[in-house]
């Protein structure tokens, strides 16, 4: 796994300074180390420990999504690579992997989980992008060069503010 | 994935020992649960004191779990941190599954 | 303490339907007893525990600064009197006492808690109405006859969505 | 308001005992912690494991510890549950206590 802090611009399209880059071997035993240092090294921006909670849950779901669907047919540890940028109170995280493409190269959409009266019909997944849609400000897809690349950004990252305070 | 457990007659106490419950263990959790309940009585409490992250690998494999318990048995979860609970809440499995704060507030009410 | 449940109709200016009537000693060693009666008839039309949190945290702030403020000279254990009522989804929990009223006949407003630099400044109360004004949907005061009576309204109570969920 | 405390060399880790920390004890809380920490070193974690219930006398109290300990010792909240991890994130606590969702992790990151 490599891993670097960026402190300098990296001026890619807009106002977004880097954060953090790093990759990561394509295999669920490596996502434990990698959300570790993903954490550490946004803490170093972000001071509230909801936020870093949500946003490593936001990276688990991804990079599991990406190793159980993207490589799965993929015997080499095909690498995923993640760049962090900062924007003010946004931060952008971007997942690149030479996987397949998703589904009508469109991400999955919010799922309803609604109330389950019958729990024998509770479903064991698909969880996963229903928490992605909640926690995130946005999404964008592009496939190019035969690599998927998808782009998660958050908001309120630096601010002190929480999620569970009611805008009044 | 590290469990211990402690039988009544009335309900056992399963305990998460390990700090996560992701997909690296998900498959593990499951069958290691499995094996620990397999002669459980009706109620079984599932104390997650000690786990502070949880994906949703982790959560499918709580609800697989409370699906092979029933009908016969009842799993309930209890010590929830605050990050394992908001998953639960964010996913509205806080409608599914009964959720006590500590699990001496499980075992009161359910003793 | 007095405790009723009431299934049938109030009536009194709207849709509100009767869920609990109580009343309290004025007293701090009265105020726990009160809270687990009215989360005890709460939890008949509330399934969601995070916000039968809020509204027991809110009756417990209301009910200390009724004892605390209002009754602070009495010596006599002057009672309180709470009446719940529900609206669909809302429901109104009313305050009475015959205590002092607020200053300027006002409930005082959210108090801005903000980030504090220097932890030998920071207060060591006056959150309680933060508090109140922050999980409440309404608020409303009227003195009447001697009595204060404050009125509190919750949304979102029978609903299984949660405060943590985002409005996607 | 029962608590317990044990002390190692560079830290001492403080057990809140009841459920609720809320008007009717804040005093004593306030009193008992004051007399538990006498000598205590650098760094007091306060373990809220138990409780499931703060107000703002509860949350007063905490802060009026905390500035008594200062500035020789910081006090660390550890152990929130979800009702209490709350509490502290609508007041903004949360940015100025160190929380930790477990004592297990205070430790790992203090010791
Ligand atoms: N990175 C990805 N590449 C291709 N397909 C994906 C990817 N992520 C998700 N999918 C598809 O979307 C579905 C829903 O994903 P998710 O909500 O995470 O549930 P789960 O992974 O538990 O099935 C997956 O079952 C899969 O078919
Ligand atoms: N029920 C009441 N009757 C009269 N005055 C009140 C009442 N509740 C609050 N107050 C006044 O408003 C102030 C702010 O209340 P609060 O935010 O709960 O803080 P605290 O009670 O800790 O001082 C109190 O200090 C008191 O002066």
């Amino acid at each position: 796994m490599v891993a670097r802090n960026q402190g300098d611009k990296v001026g890619r399209d807009n106002a977004f300074v880097g954060v953090f880059e790093m990759s990561l071997a394509g295999r669920t035993q490596a996502v434990r180390d990698a959300l570790t240092t993903c954490r550490a090294h946004l803490s170093t921006i972000c001071r509230n420990s909801e936020k870093l909670d949500d946003i490593e849950l936001v990276i688990a779901e991804t990079l599991n999504n990406i190793v159980e669907h993207a490589l799965a047919e993929r015997q080499d540890d095909a690498p995923i690579q993640i760049s962090c940028t900062q924007d003010g109170d946004l931060i952008s995280l971007v997942f690149k992997d030479s996987g397949i493409p998703f589904a009508n190269h469109t991400p999955p959409g919010p799922k309803q989980v609604g109330t389950i009266a019958h729990a024998k019909s509770l479903p064991e997944g698909g969880y996963g992008w229903g928490l992605i849609h909640h926690l995130a400000h946005d999404i964008s897809y592009v496939r190019v060069n035969q690599h998927n690349v998808l782009t998660i950004v958050f908001d309120g990252v630096t601010s002190i503010t929480d999620n569970a305070q009611k805008p009044s | 994935m590290r469990l211990s457990a402690e039988t009544e007659e009335l309900l056992q106490v399963v305990t998460v020992l390990d700090d996560r419950i992701d997909a690296a263990v998900a498959l593990e959790f499951k069958e290691n649960v499995r094996q620990i309940t397999e002669t459980a009585p009706a109620t079984v409490i599932l104390d997650l004191s000690a786990v502070v992250f949880i994906d949703s690998s982790g959560l499918g494999a709580i609800v697989a779990t409370m699906k092979h318990l029933a009908p016969q048995r009842t799993l309930v979860l209890a010590g929830l941190t605050a990050p394992v609970d908001r998953v639960f809440r964010l996913t509205r499995m806080d409608s599914v599954f009964s959720l006590y704060p500590t699990l001496s507030h499980a075992l009161e009410d359910l003793s």
